[in-house]
């Protein structure tokens, strides 16, 4: 079936340009098991890898024991786990306490499906794209995998039927929402300008120019929103040990956490995977290799190189984080995702849309154009540095509108109190913190500090003589 | 051309098959001792909180947050084919994008100044 | 239109002139104080306007419709204004506004106690706006000359009569005043699909609801001009209490103020019989044909049926209400015995009634309002407490059972002698209903009057002198119609001709006679 | 596979959504047999856009899409706000205007 | 494969609606950037001037389009017609006038809305509110969105516009429901069943128009139209389709048996926001449904038939049996509004030319009563022992002897509940005439006679209250009409005198009426 037969505008300026017509049903089998060998092996890979690179970042060793350099180490606790007793807890909601971590694994596997790994290569004489299959909406493709991801976590944590795991997957499934529109908006303007939703075609798109260089802003909210995505450090709050032990991992043993775990890291590779292809240029060889040979680094399997290079970049950026960062507060966390990345997103989107329509529909030179913006963006530049700073985040806290001379209740309402209420650091028999709007109470023990200073000063001057009145 | 989905099919089929393998392997060479607090909820030593799925209270900002996504998401799924699409649906197109951006933007703008995007 | 244009749009200004000192009552609270005297005049004066238009009004053509108006109302349902009268609908006018006085001067001393929270001016406002505003909307009845102007001012008469019902009336008022309106309504609205069908059926246009341009212009299958027959005639068996839907009208007499009965059944009522003269029997001839034996016997059922029930009847008002029902059935049965000389007999009967029943109705609320009762047993001897109130009670009665010599004997013979005519059972059974007549008059009169006078009333005073004046004009009325009937029965006799046009009978030759006895 | 197929397959999606609507009394649950009903309608549409080739239906479908996520929003707010009154989201336990 | 065009888009002919959605737009902004204290007063001002805006608007492209000729303005998505513009002016008028009802605060100082929407009811946080006189002033915005949807739904020419603008009138009232002042249980639990059942309707409809496009290939009604006579063999697919869409617009009409929201619904909100909802809600749908049997199912009216024949003896049937029986305001009134649902539907089935004007008549009148009767509703108050005036006392015999008390307002509810009842001189009278003479004259003579006999009966219930406040003594102190801060009063003149003169010269309306008798297909 042909799906640009439907007569869509949409299908047939989208359809994808690897040609997948050679491929019979053995090299989708012999990919397919590629892909997994591949994603399974690199993640025992990483795994090792971010022990390692954390150990040097933090000057300790990290993994030496098994296998040189502790290469085999993460394989050893691969078969750790397996041999563990996988029991499941008594309060689990059996069917889908045992669901959660396939849907997790199984999404996770899924997302590589439409990633071109590069060009046309030859298997067993077949010539056949590096990529299982393409179609129009494979980015869609790809969201749509990994929100069936999200419903690993939540379910996984709402089966298990216990406190910590609840919590973990309420707040994940938050997060992941959360980023997921930043991530999804700032992908709006790579499918703007290469007008199509194939992953092959828009790798195809890249090979004069890498949409991270022109696409920068949205390049840079994807970046903060897939490691929001992936919950990683400094946003894996949803298994934060301090608070939640692990999240919605708290009732899993064994090979079902060792899925769930497994899907962490491959969800890793696959975000790195979607930058490389969405901003990175996919399988192209970065520029100074493309002079090489009129270009023969972009055929044949020499591509696989850079894309894998280009990906373990990618994971080596959030190993880095991870040794850098610390994790966020939770408003902190949502604060950046909706009230920054967002608007961020849209803002930069919105800017594309318009030179991009500029472009195509008026005939305005490019660099007139370039000099239109450069020049309203400097004015916006200066109205925000006058803009005058707001005091108060919240509107409703000072407002004269409000009838604030009515008395409230005896309870703390930022909005109902009138700001300058004595503090009480004891309501309800604990100490607690001040609202906003309150002040501390000067401390106690601050007085008779000072009292003690300025006695002893004084006592520099005066002690003598008052000592010598008591002697006397 | 051959269906595009059919590939993808084949290697769902393969990673389900490696997900349920895995599992049932673990079960079939892990050891099966049963123990009564093995098998509880896991509650840092205390007493398990009953029914934590059930009648647990959520702060209603999760629900926010949910509502607010379903929204924007919306405004996401409009914008993938229409920017497929961008040169065809030419000024037109732009001109009613823009629109429909600055009409969610409305509500955005609402919500982030009531609060509704305080997580606090 | 064949009627002739008026000098002066007199029927605009009767309907008017009410009306509008009816709102201008309402609206003006300083003028509460005055209100009786205020309405008085106000009433005179359409008395007096009413006077004048007689004279615009030529008797010589009373058959045809004249000082008619006509303007576009609504267009696009092809609604008129349009108004116009003849004889009968001349004389009703003149009966309505000559009770109009009397009715206000007879309540010139009720309501004087309000209930809490109201002022007692505010109530006695109230009770002469509503008679106001009710006595604007029946002249528009009358003088109406289209189906839809008919329907409206119809319904919309009702609305003053329910408030007057329930405010001012006795301890059940409000049952009473729900199961008037109901009943009314329920007439009203199986009218209103009529309506509707008339237009559709008729020629339509931007006039298509005049009389004149439907009356014999209907096209409809002949049970179609049943249906529609039907519906009108349903709503006006109910407004002119016919058995077997009479039975709100005991109730509402009963519990309305004296006042208010005898407009209710003095003149409203007519409205019903009018309806039927003046849309029944010129816009569905064929279907009266049809239903006529079955509404002659409906109307013979009333008339023994009613004067049956009035024999046994304790309370006084319901009494009077059951004669009526019984009177309704003369009427009735003169315009449906496709007799002219009937015709014009239930015509002439019309005025007759009316003037007969307010005079009754009021003579009786004089009494009851002595005693504090309208149960008849607890009157007895009153004859020699108040003798001038027995005298004027006996006349109305005398009248109302039709002794040769006041007003309600021409009418009921003309009626009976066309019935006659026509069929010699329904005359036998017509006859029947005179003689119940004189006992369910004369046995109250007997119960009442005669006898040992009750401990407890003899000091009631007799008639003072306001109640003089209100029985005064009732019993000249009732005696020139009864010694003099020429002008009602010239004025109404070429109406029924008109309508019955296949009775080549002469009328004047019965009219004589019943004149000159 | 013909495509009359997903028709049917559609109709009895909508049944089942709307059993759940009238039977189910938790307003969550009923909520879901709505969605549950428009997702049908959602398959039928992309079914016929199908058949008769163009892609009026599908954007009909993307234009159900936004509404039932209004109609979620919406919705839960409306449960929401009752479940925090009264601890139930219960049809039945909502009955304060039944007369 | 297709090369896009883009829709002419005529700008001038949306100006209406624009003016009413940007005005909703403008709200919400105001919502978020004005501060607290002027915010209420710009909203009302805001809203009032967009409402009278568009029917300025309306007004003007009313003359554009009877000297001209109608169009259709966005593709073939919209239309503007006469019919659409007449049902654009009427809702203009009930908008104006529900929102000065909406944005009364009666002197008691306090309007019919919630202080804070998100406060549990009976929480402290609720109190709080309340007591610091913070006002939900997002009810200017949702109003005049579901005015905008309503505004929209009258001229939609085709499924998918009609789906779209049903959703965006119901949403808005979805919440509005949710907003009480007093009685918060009862306002959400009416705001849930209102969304439950609502959501429930739309997607009947959804799946309706699937069905419908399943059919035709096509979604625009003339296109179906088109569709009817030429295609063989799918008659299940028409008819289900139909009758689903049908569905789900005599779901908002109130008919019978979709009416089980109606009496919840109007109990549970806010007494303002019922009564515009039932005024507006009530005409838009209608309108909907007329253009939708005319334009779009003329030759299914022989299968549609008996199926509104039906639901609409049903619906009298129900609205004036359990009508009587109600006991309260409110509810008595709901009731009522299935009975003239009923009425109405009947200009429907009518399947003539003249039934649209009868209709759209019938619905001003309609509706200026019932936003005025509703008005009412919210100044008679109930006191507590204390004297302090409370919620609003609905209980029929709470209304005795206000005829005494507060005899102008008395008066003004007998104008409408006449009306109600179809007395001549109001213009309920005339909008029944109009609305039975067009089914006598579509051959629906029997369901005329039915309908004149169902509205005797309901003439019960309203001559009944008329009688409590006339003829019945007040009971205690317990019940006082409180006197508005003005706009209600303003609202309540409006609409007894448009009352009135609806019933005594509706010539010049009908004439305007039947100039947009025709839909464009």
């Amino acid at each position: 079936m042909n799906v640009t037969t439907t007569g869509t505008v949409v299908a047939a300026a989208a359809a994808p340009t690897a040609d997948f017509s050679n491929d019979t049903w053995w090299i989708w089998v012999i990919k397919s098991v590629g892909i997994l060998v591949f994603l399974l092996l690199s993640v025992l890979v990483a795994i090792w890898a971010e022990r390692k690179v954390l150990a040097r970042m933090q000057t300790r060793p990290g993994p030496n024991v098994h296998g040189p350099f502790g290469l085999l180490q993460s394989l050893a606790d691969a078969i750790k786990l397996l041999l563990k007793e996988d029991f499941s807890i008594k309060g689990a909601d059996k069917v889908i306490y045992v669901l959660a971590p396939l849907i997790a694994v199984t999404s996770a596997l899924l997302v590589m499906a439409v990633i071109p790994f590069g060009p046309e290569v030859s298997i067993f004489g077949v010539v056949t794209p590096l990529q299982l299959t393409d179609m129009p909406v494979a980015v869609l493709y790809i969201l749509a995998v990994t929100a069936l991801g999200v419903y690993g976590i939540v379910l996984g944590g709402w089966a298990s039927n216990s406190t910590y795991p609840l919590l973990g997957s309420v707040r994940s499934s938050a997060q992941v929402i959360s980023y997921e529109l930043a991530m999804g908006l700032s992908l709006v303007s790579v499918f703007l300008v290469s007008g199509s939703l194939s992953t092959s075609q828009i790798v195809d798109a890249q090979t004069q120019l890498w949409w991270c260089i022109a696409l920068a802003p949205a390049f840079l909210v994807y970046l903060v929103s897939m490691v929001g995505e992936v919950n990683r450090l400094p946003f894996d709050l949803p298994e934060a040990e301090g608070e939640l032990v692990a999240g919605h991992m708290v009732e899993y043993t064994s090979m079902k956490f060792a899925w769930f775990f497994l899907a962490e890291y491959i969800n890793m590779f696959n975000v790195s995977a979607v930058a490389t292809t969405l901003f990175l240029g996919g399988w192209h060889a970065p520029w100074p290799l493309t002079l090489i040979g009129d270009g023969v680094l972009n055929t044949g399997w020499w591509p696989l190189l850079w894309f894998v290079g280009k990906v373990w970049l990618g994971m080596f950026f959030m190993f880095w984080l991870r040794a850098t960062l610390l994790r966020f507060r939770y408003d902190q966390f949502m604060n950046l995702g909706w009230k920054i990345l967002i608007p961020a997103a849209l803002v930069w989107l919105v800017l594309v849309s318009i030179v991009q329509g500029v472009r195509q529909f008026a005939e305005v030179d490019l660099r007139t154009m370039l000099l239109w913006i450069a020049g309203i963006f400097a004015v916006l530049m200066v109205v925000m540095l006058v803009w005058p700073e707001k005091k108060d985040g919240r509107e409703d806290t000072a407002e004269p509108g409000g009838r604030a001379d009515v008395p409230a209740t005896p309870r703390h309402r930022t909005d109902v109190l009138p700001a300058d209420e004595t503090f009480d650091p004891f309501a309800g028999g604990y100490p607690v913190p001040p609202l906003p709007g309150q002040k501390l109470p000067p401390s106690p023990r601050e007085r008779r500090r000072r009292e003690t200073s300025a006695a002893v000063t004084k006592a520099g001057t005066t002690t003598t003589t008052e000592k010598e009145g008591d002697d006397a | 051309m051959t269906n595009p989905y059919v590939p993808l099919l084949i290697m769902a089929g393969v990673a389900a098959v490696m997900a349920l393998g895995g599992i049932a392997t673990s079960q079939i060479v892990g050891p099966k001792r049963y123990n009564r607090v093995k098998v509880a909820n896991y509650e840092c030593g205390i007493d398990p909180t009953p029914r934590a799925a059930h009648a647990g209270r959520f702060p209603v900002k999760y629900y926010l947050v949910a509502m607010t996504f379903i929204i924007f998401d919306i405004e996401v799924v409009f914008l993938y084919p229409w920017a497929v699409a961008f040169s065809e649906l030419a000024v037109f197109g732009l001109v009613a994008m823009l629109l429909f951006i600055a009409l969610i933007t409305v509500p955005y703008l609402y919500e982030w100044r009531r609060g509704g995007l305080d997580w606090d | 239109m064949n009627g002739v244009e008026a000098m002066a749009p007199w029927l605009t200004v009767l309907i008017v002139v009410p009306l509008a000192a009816a709102a201008l009552l309402w609206a003006v609270p300083p003028l509460h104080r005055l209100a009786r005297p205020y309405a008085m005049v106000v009433s005179l004066v359409e008395l007096a306007l009413a006077l004048v238009m007689l004279t615009d009004f030529d008797m010589a053509a009373a058959g045809t419709v004249q000082l008619t108006e006509t303007h576009a109302w609504i267009r696009q349902l092809g609604v008129s204004y349009a108004l116009g009268v003849n004889g009968l609908s001349l004389a009703l006018i003149l009966l309505l506004v000559f009770l109009v006085p009397i009715v206000l001067l007879a309540a010139w001393r009720e309501h004087e106690v309000a209930a809490d929270g109201e002022k007692v001016e505010r109530r006695q406002a109230g009770f002469v706006a509503l008679v106001l505003a009710l006595e604007a909307l029946v002249v528009g009845v009358f003088a109406a000359r289209d189906v839809f102007l008919f329907y409206v001012l119809f319904e919309a008469m009702l609305v003053p009569v329910y408030f007057l019902v329930g405010s001012y009336g006795g301890p059940k008022r409000r049952t009473a005043a729900l199961k008037f309106l109901l009943y009314s309504l329920v007439g009203g609205l199986i009218m209103l699909a009529g309506v509707v069908a008339v237009y559709l059926a008729g020629p339509g246009g931007e006039q298509g609801f005049l009389i004149d341009s439907l009356a014999g212009s209907l096209e409809t299958s002949v049970w179609g001009e049943r249906l529609l027959f039907l519906s009108f005639f349903i709503a006006f068996a109910i407004k002119a209490p016919m058995w077997p839907v009479h039975t709100w009208l005991p109730d509402t007499a009963q519990q309305a103020p004296p006042g208010a009965s005898v407009l209710l059944v003095g003149v409203l009522d007519k409205v019903g019989t009018f309806g039927m003269i003046a849309l029944c029997l010129p816009l569905f001839p064929n279907a009266v044909e049809w239903a006529a034996p079955v509404v002659i016997a409906l109307a013979l059922v009333s008339i023994v049926y009613g004067g049956l029930l009035a024999v046994g009847q304790r309370d006084l008002m319901r009494l009077i209400a059951f004669t009526s029902v019984s009177h309704f059935g003369f009427i009735v049965l003169g315009i449906f015995i496709r007799d002219q000389v009937a015709l014009t007999g239930a015509m002439v009967y019309m005025v007759a009634h009316g003037v007969a029943t307010a005079a009754m109705f009021l003579a009786s609320g004089f009494l009851t309002r002595r005693g504090g009762t309208q149960e008849i047993p607890a009157y007895s001897g009153m004859q020699k407490v108040v003798p001038v109130l027995a005298g004027t009670f006996l006349i109305s009665g005398l009248a109302l059972i039709s002794l040769p010599g006041l007003s309600g004997f021409v009418p009921e013979y003309l009626v009976i002698v066309g019935t006659f005519r026509v069929s010699v059972v329904a005359g036998v059974v017509a006859v029947l209903g005179v003689i119940v007549a004189a006992v369910y008059l004369l046995l109250p009169y007997q119960r009442i009057f005669t006898g040992k006078t009750a401990d407890s009333l003899t000091e009631v005073p007799d008639l003072g002198v306001r109640e003089r004046w209100v029985m005064v004009p009732l019993v000249l009325a009732m005696l020139a119609l009864g010694l003099y009937p020429g002008p009602v029965v010239d004025a109404v006799t070429p109406v029924a001709d008109g309508l019955a046009v296949e009775q080549p009978a002469s009328i004047s030759d019965a009219a004589e006679e019943g004149s000159a006895q | 596979m013909s495509l009359v197929n997903y028709l049917v397959l559609s109709g009895i999606l909508f049944a089942i959504g709307a059993t759940a609507v009238l039977l189910r009394r938790n307003a969550i649950i009923a909520l879901l047999g709505v969605e549950l009903m428009l997702n049908a309608s959602n398959l039928a549409l992309v079914t016929f856009s199908r058949i008769h080739g163009d892609l009026t239906g599908q954007v009909l479908a993307f234009f159900v899409m936004v509404v039932a996520a209004a109609e979620v929003v919406v919705g839960l707010a409306i449960i929401v706000s009752i479940f925090r009154t009264r601890r139930s989201a219960s049809v039945d336990d909502a009955s304060l205007l039944k007369s | 494969m297709t090369t896009f065009e883009a829709p002419t888009v005529v700008w001038a002919a949306l100006l209406p609606t624009l003016l009413v959605a940007g005005g909703a737009v403008v709200g919400v902004l105001i919502e978020a950037f004005v501060p607290r204290g002027p915010r209420r007063l710009v909203q009302v001002l805001l809203a009032l001037l967009a409402v009278v805006g568009s029917l300025v608007a309306v007004v003007w492209r009313w003359t554009e389009v009877t000297a001209g000729s109608p169009q259709h303005v966005v593709g073939s998505a919209v239309v503007e017609d006469a019919p659409a513009l007449a049902a654009q002016a009427i809702l203009a008028v009930v908008g104006f006038v529900g929102l000065l009802v909406i944005a009364d605060r009666t002197e008691s100082g306090e309007g019919a809305f919630v202080a804070q929407a998100a406060a549990r009811p009976g929480s402290v946080d609720e109190a709080d509110s309340t007591r610091a006189g913070l006002v939900q002033t997002e009810v200017y915005p949702l109003t005049m969105f579901a005015l905008a949807g309503m505004f929209v739904f009258a001229q939609a020419n085709d499924l998918l516009t009609l789906f779209i603008a049903l959703e965006v009138l119901s949403l808005p009232l979805y919440v509005l429901s949710g907003l009480a002042r007093r009685r918060r249980l009862l306002s959400q639990e009416a705001s849930m069943k209102y969304f439950l059942l609502g959501a429930f309707a739309s997607a009947f409809m959804i799946f309706g128009i699937a069905l419908l496009y399943g059919y035709s290939g096509d979604i625009t009604f003339a296109g179906l139209a088109q569709a009817v006579p030429e295609t063989v063999g799918m008659d299940g697919l028409l008819l289900a389709g139909s009758v689903m869409v049908v569905v789900a617009l005599l779901f908002k009409v109130g008919a019978v048996p979709f009416h089980a929201w109606t009496p919840d619904v109007y109990t549970g909100a806010p007494t303002p926001v019922t009564g515009f909802m039932a005024a507006a809600t009530k005409l838009a749908a209608f309108v909907a449904l007329l253009r939708f049997v005319y334009v779009a199912l003329p030759d299914m009216s022989w299968d549609l038939t008996p199926f509104f024949w039906v639901i609409i003896v049903l619906t009298m049937l129900v609205g004036t049996v359990v009508g009587i029986v109600q006991t309260d305001v409110k509810r008595m009134l709901a009731y009522s509004s299935i009975a003239h649902a009923g009425f109405v539907l009947i200009g429907v089935v009518a399947l003539e030319q003249i039934a649209i004007s009868g209709v759209l008549f019938y619905l001003l009148a309609y509706g200026l009563a019932t936003v005025g009767a509703f008005a009412l509703v919210t100044l008679v108050r109930e006191r507590d022992p204390d004297g302090n005036v409370t919620g609003e006392a609905t209980h029929l015999s709470q209304w005795a002897g206000l005829g005494r008390r507060n005899p102008v307002a008395a008066l003004a509810m007998t104008v409408f509940l006449l009306s109600f009842a179809g007395i001549p001189l109001t213009g309920g009278f005339i909008g029944k005439f109009a609305v039975f003479s067009a089914g006598v004259a579509g051959g629906q003579t029997l369901l005329v006679v039915l309908a004149v006999l169902a509205s005797a009966a309901t003439a019960f219930f309203y001559v009944r209250l008329i009688v409590l406040m006339f003829f019945t003594e007040p009971d205690g102190e317990t019940v006082a009409a409180v006197s508005s801060e003005g706009l209600t009063t303003v609202a309540v003149a409006v609409c007894g005198v448009g009352t009135l003169l609806l019933g005594v010269l509706p010539g010049p309306v009908l004439a305007l009426a039947e100039q947009g008798a025709t839909f464009l297909p």
